[in-house]
């Protein structure tokens, strides 16, 4: 029987102004386990408290109620109130008796019953609550980041600088991701390359940080604190460690016929490359679709002239098993595949180009070494049409596209289209746009700059159809605040595809048992106020992988998310909720009911034996919760059809036993 | 006046901590009234209320049953007041088929923001409750003192 | 289409028995009377040439007794499924309730299980034996007198309604297949949904208070398999075991049905086997009917390792305020 | 709006299954229609108008007989706002006061010309004859 003492608070006269305060701890004292009942003005007051921790010491108490204001305000104070006391911080019940009855109700009597009534519930609540302990568990003091685009350069930076190990996977020959293959940046035209690349080199020389490029992520396990991580090492069938990033072989390979994915297969590499000159790790690939070598076992020029001796034909995938506290998935974006809008002529002309490829055309390192030339005859274009929203803000019915805004289009369009009046002011833009969203620092400025400075012609209107004549393209749109047609004779047309996330997200989210939204964006744990967690605990989420995001935006969030690893990884030990869920092993029957209702993957299954009442032994496989990842939603209690499943601190007999209290 | 002789209803409300709770508790501090018969019972989400817990309010006297969630996709666990809202749309559905007063039992989602709605919420389901009277349907008259 | 007969199966089961495929069979053996079948196990073919009995009294559903039949000892048990059987099969492999390694089943068609009540009805009490002829059952009672009746008169309610012909599971197929049947076995269910409140209540309260607690639609359940279930748990707030008035037994239906919401296959075994013959098939098909036209059509059992109703969602789901309003 | 023209207005999205509130007036329809130039309204202004309960000027109006139903806007729009069917809906309308029959199979012989393609004399049928 617990011994269970009850301080009703006044709260000034905020309670005692409509609650009789002495008749409440009066009516409480009968209640069973009930050994001492008393009312104090001010209950969270230090004076209050000492009443407490007396008499949890005078009565030998073991369970308190306190019947004051919300258990969201004070409850945190009075379970440390009863630990400085020797009393389980969970022998604390809080009837609220200020919020929930003194301050909506007006009549005395009435309110005082009520109060008693919401007392009553809280004794018989804690004489049923048992002693608990937050489980611990350790924390590996290592964080995955997995992309190493802008957004995971940053995260893993900030996260080494705070003096944790980092480890980045990326599925590339080299870290930079899309904002590598950037031209200038937006809003302030600075070079994309000028402000990445020294934080890829700032990367690659911090000692705390490894970098796994053409690796990919194969397996996840464990939990926050203590994931374990299978990475798969694709063989490059160059030795990392020997290659100097000399470039010798990819000048002599005479596979000379490799589409460049650097820039956008707008040009060729060799079979064995490295990506851009600034690559990192500066180290050589050899693609195996193309090598000869390889495919055939001829070849081997690159062997040869290779003076370092990092060749290495036989090279295998290698599997590498790591520990982590914490990961961070980042992921990043693609623009979306044309093949669905054949109104824009994108596979049948190859002056329409997406805006990425627009990039490249554009950057001095890219395929026209910078000269805005057509990439079908290699003039130079005339007439540019940017069209926007292409495969954005499309409806969830019509099957092609995405349903969001993209968010990043309006600006690098404004972007394009001024670069391409400032360099060459001979040229004539058509921007054709549904809407320009320009919410940001400085970005609306920019778009009107665009327009009024640069004189770029911005069209309210959709483009309706492209069509290649001659070497012109026909481009027919509407003008709509006009009210009419337009048919141009363009000779260039750049769309601004819709951005996806990376095909490489979705299954990376079920090996994280992390959420998505239907988009295949991870789904952030509070859209507010969590904003770069994932609700799995120990996930974070990083730059695009969670929404369409600019470089600015994805920094911050990549620097945000860092901050939750460092917090994180601070950590000795992780102090679990103990108000988590509970198998009964008895009584489960296996059926995995609570684990299809677990949104956080808490419930595993393993095979037990159990003495039958004949003395056989039979196996049963029964649920068992992790503590450390469970959040003690309660679920799984109801979808247990046995009772099996119970929630420490709101058990089922607890919850019956206050129902039974208010209804008596 | 006939107050005492009027019928006062029993009401329970299950509420979740982190949105409906909170509404209370809003509604509270804007001193907005509802009825005292409103007991509230605190639980984490609104999918740890069992139906046992509901029929077990109904046997022991409660003439009104109400869980309080919050609004479906803001789930503080992401997920769970969809499988409230399963459940208790079978239960609704299975209690009104056997006959039982349907007024009697309510799912309503109310956000840490809604201290208003939370209390326009009690004071219209206890109206509704009264109008209907005694819980005669699914009381354990064992239970009756 | 060749009928299943008693001898068919004996021969099935000795052949497999004798060749070491199972070491146990889950058989009908005779009861008291030849329509009170009783389920049994058999370890031999002796015994089951003794005693396996196979007529159109055999509804026992034995998906069930494979959870605790399969935890026994070594080898593999047979177990003979109607269509209807094999959905309650499939649920139960999809909740891991058995090792399907353990078991050898043998799918058998079947026209349709006679109900004693209605033979009955038709033909009197006293009957002392059963057997049946083409589509006739022959009656013989205690005074003599030989009665025919057709079998299709007499069908249990559920095999009225049936829902398929179809096995969904099996490892060894004896005649042919059917097909998934139209059926009509909302139509009760909607008769009630239409009545009015309290017109409802009366209905339930006729037939719930005839409730003796007794369990044996609980225990007969092939979705009740609980290593231990709510009501004999002192801790889950609805242990009870008397009947005392009027809610109690109410309360235990509701929770009863609840549990197996989403996850009954309408075998109807419950009513069959309830002395009071209260239709307690009507909760059910109310929750499935509900499954239905809330979530999308579901029949558990049909596809092993499907999602039940109950734990999923999706983000438009129905209110639970509407779902009671749009039966108005 | 007129009662009668809130009428017509739920008539004409409920025959046409249209719903205009999903347009976010991006112009592609109008931007694609090869009939632009004899029209009087456009695609996206159909859509617009008859949100709006502007229906009027589009019964009296002969651009819903320049249609070519050629469906390149319901191809393209974004949204899946299917103009055409709307302009078909409002027409229908009309015709179905009107009662009339319009074009006649005798009188198609003197139309013909060698640039018609073939698809504009099935359409024009299809919408002019009762």
């Amino acid at each position: 029987m617990q011994r269970i003492g009850v301080f009703v608070c006044w709260c000034g006269s905020n309670i005692a102004g409509t609650v009789d305060v002495e008749k409440v701890s009066e009516a409480l004292k009968n209640e069973p386990g009930v050994v001492f009942s008393t009312n104090y003005q001010y209950m969270c007051s230090q004076a209050g408290q000492d009443i407490i921790k007396d008499a949890i010491a005078e009565h030998k108490l073991t369970g308190i109620v306190v019947c004051s204001c919300s258990p969201r305000m004070h409850e945190a104070t009075f379970r440390k109130t009863a630990a400085a006391a020797g009393l389980n911080s969970y022998m604390v019940e809080i009837a609220n008796i200020r919020e929930q009855c003194s301050w909506v109700h007006k009549d005395m009597q009435s309110g005082t019953e009520k109060a008693i009534i919401l007392g009553k519930a809280a004794v018989a609540k804690v004489n049923l609550n048992a002693p608990l302990t937050p489980g611990e568990s350790p924390v590996t003091k290592r964080a995955l980041v997995i992309g190493g685009g802008i957004a995971g350069i940053q995260t893993a930076l900030d996260i080494a600088e705070a003096g944790f190990p980092v480890d980045i996977v990326e599925k590339k020959p080299t870290i930079g991701g899309k904002m590598a293959q950037l031209d200038k940046t937006f809003p302030t035209l600075d070079c994309a390359a000028c402000i990445l690349t020294p934080k890829m080199v700032d990367v690659a020389q911090n000692d705390k940080i490894r970098i796994f490029s053409y690796s990919e992520v194969e397996e996840i396990g464990g939990f926050v604190g203590n994931f374990t991580v299978k990475i798969k090492k694709k063989a490059r069938y160059v030795k990392e460690d020997v290659c100097t990033g000399c470039g010798i072989c990819t000048e002599k390979c005479p596979q000379k016929k490799v589409p460049n994915e650097f820039n956008m297969g707008m040009d060729n590499r060799r079979a064995v490359y490295i990506p851009f000159a600034q690559a990192v790790p500066k180290v050589a690939t050899i693609d195996p679709n193309y090598c000869t070598m390889l495919k055939t076992g001829k070849c081997g020029v690159c062997a040869k002239v290779c003076t370092a001796g990092a060749i290495d034909y036989t090279q295998k995938d290698e599997i590498i098993e790591e520990k982590y506290g914490a990961i961070v998935a980042a992921t990043g974006f693609n623009p979306i595949s044309m093949d669905k809008f054949d109104e824009f002529a994108y596979n049948q002309s190859k002056d329409v180009i997406t805006s990425l490829e627009f990039e490249r055309l554009t950057n001095a390192a890219g395929p026209t070494a910078g000269k805005l030339l057509r990439p079908s005859d290699g003039k130079h274009p005339h007439t540019i049409v940017f069209v926007q929203c292409v495969g954005s803000r499309c409806d969830a019915c019509a099957e092609k596209g995405k349903e969001y805004c993209s968010k990043i289009c309006c600006m690098y369009t404004a972007k394009h289209a001024m670069l391409t009046r400032d360099k060459y002011p001979d040229t004539d833009v058509y921007v054709f746009y549904i809407d320009v969203r320009t919410p940001g620092k400085a970005f609306d400025e920019f778009y009107r700059r665009a327009v009024e400075e640069y004189g770029v012609h911005y069209i309210k209107g959709m483009v309706g159809k492209v069509s290649p004549e001659g070497d012109k393209l026909m481009v027919r749109a509407s003008d709509l605040l006009a009210n009419k047609q337009l048919n141009i004779a363009a000779d260039l047309v750049v769309l601004a595809a819709a951005i996806e996330p990376d095909k490489s997200a979705r299954p990376l989210a079920t090996m994280l048992t992390a959420s998505m939204d239907t988009n295949d964006f991870f789904t952030e744990a509070h859209p507010k106020l969590r904003p770069v967690e994932s609700p799995t605990a120990g996930v974070f989420l990083s730059g695009t992988c969670q929404g369409p995001k600019d470089i600015p935006e994805t920094v911050s969030q990549a620097s945000a998310a860092a901050a939750k690893v460092i917090g994180l990884l601070a950590k000795d030990k992780l102090m679990g909720n103990p108000c988590v869920a509970q198998s009964n092993e008895l009584m489960c029957n296996g059926c995995s009911s609570c684990e299809r209702v677990c949104p956080y993957g808490a419930i595993t299954y393993a095979d037990k034996e159990f003495r039958m009442p004949d003395r056989t032994v039979a196996i049963r496989r029964v649920a068992m919760v992790n503590e450390a990842v469970c959040q003690g939603c309660g679920a799984c209690t109801v979808a247990c059809p046995s009772g099996a499943m119970d929630l420490k601190g709101f058990a089922t007999s607890q919850i019956i036993a206050e129902v039974d209290a208010i209804c008596k | 006046m006939q107050i005492n002789n009027e019928f006062k209803p029993k009401i329970v409300a299950f509420c979740c901590n982190w949105c409906s709770y909170a509404g209370a508790d809003l509604a509270g501090n804007n001193r907005l009234a509802y009825p005292e018969c409103v007991n509230i019972i605190r639980v984490p989400c609104s999918c740890r209320v069992n139906p046992i817990f509901i029929l077990r309010a109904f046997q022991r006297g409660a003439d009104g049953v109400i869980i309080c969630g919050c609004h479906p996709g803001d789930c503080h666990y992401t997920s769970g007041n969809y499988y409230t809202r399963r459940r208790m749309a079978l239960l609704f559905s299975m209690l009104n088929y056997l006959g039982i007063e349907k007024e009697r039992i309510r799912l309503e989602w109310v956000s840490a923001a809604e201290g208003a709605k939370f209390a326009a919420t009690m004071n219209e389901f206890t109206e509704a409750v009264t109008a209907l009277g005694e819980n005669k349907r699914l009381e354990d008259l064992r239970c009756k003192k | 289409m060749q009928k299943i007969t008693c001898e068919s199966l004996i021969e099935k089961a000795c052949e497999l028995i004798e060749n070491g495929t199972v070491s146990r069979v889950i058989g009908w053996k005779k009861g008291e009377f030849d329509y009170d079948l009783t389920p049994a196990v058999f370890a031999n073919a002796d015994e089951i040439k003794k005693n396996f009995i196979y007529n159109d009294f055999s509804g026992a559903n034995f998906s069930k007794y494979l959870i605790k039949e399969t935890r026994k000892g070594e080898g593999k048990v047979l177990v003979f499924l109607k269509p209807c059987d094999t959905y309650s099969f499939n649920q139960l492999l999809t909740e891991h309730r058995f090792d399907r390694e353990k078991v050898y089943a043998v799918g058998i068609p079947c026209e349709g299980m006679a109900d004693i009540a209605k033979v009955k009805a038709a033909v009197g009490d006293g009957i002392l034996k059963i057997t049946s002829e083409g589509d006739e059952l022959i009656v013989e009672n205690l005074y003599g007198d030989v009665n025919k009746v057709k079998l299709a008169d007499v069908l249990a309610e559920r095999c009225v309604n049936c829902k398929s012909k179809k096995h969904t599971a099996y490892d060894e197929l004896m005649g042919e297949d059917g097909e998934i049947l139209d059926n009509n076995r909302f139509d009760e269910v909607e008769k009630l949904e239409n009545m009015t409140e309290d017109e409802r209540f009366a209905f339930w309260q006729n037939e719930l208070s005839r409730c003796i607690r007794c369990n044996a639609c609980r225990d007969v359940c092939p979705a009740c398999t609980c290593e231990k279930c709510v009501f004999d748990n002192p801790k889950s707030g609805v242990e009870n075991k008397a009947i005392a008035d009027s809610f109690e037994e109410k309360m235990f239906h509701i929770i009863r049905a609840f549990h197996v919401a989403g996850r009954c296959t309408d075998c109807g075994e419950c009513s069959r086997v309830c002395p009071q013959n209260i239709p307690l098939h009507l909760l059910n098909r109310k929750f499935i009917k509900d499954i239905n036209t809330f979530y999308g059509e579901y029949q558990a059992g049909e596809v092993e390792g499907s999602r039940a109703p109950l734990v999923n969602y999706t983000e438009e789901d129905i209110e639970p305020n509407d779902a009671v309003k749009r039966e108005e | 709006m007129s009662k009668e023209m809130e009428n017509l207005k739920s008539e004409i999205i409920r025959s046409s299954g249209v719903n205009p509130k999903k347009c976010m007036r991006c112009g592609k329809c109008t931007g694609t229609c090869p009939a632009f130039d004899e029209m009087e309204y456009h695609p996206h202004q159909f859509v617009y108008m008859v949100e709006s309960g502007d229906i009027e000027p589009l019964l009296n109006s002969k651009s819903l007989y320049k249609c070519l139903t050629c469906f390149a806007c319901v191809d393209r729009c974004p949204r899946g706002v299917e103009p055409a069917k709307l302009v078909e809906a409002v027409r229908l309308s009309v015709i179905r006061k009107q009662g009339a029959n319009h074009l006649k199979a005798d009188d198609i012989p003197a139309l013909l010309d060698d640039e018609m393609p073939q698809q504009a004399i099935v359409s024009a049928l299809r919408k002019y004859s009762k």
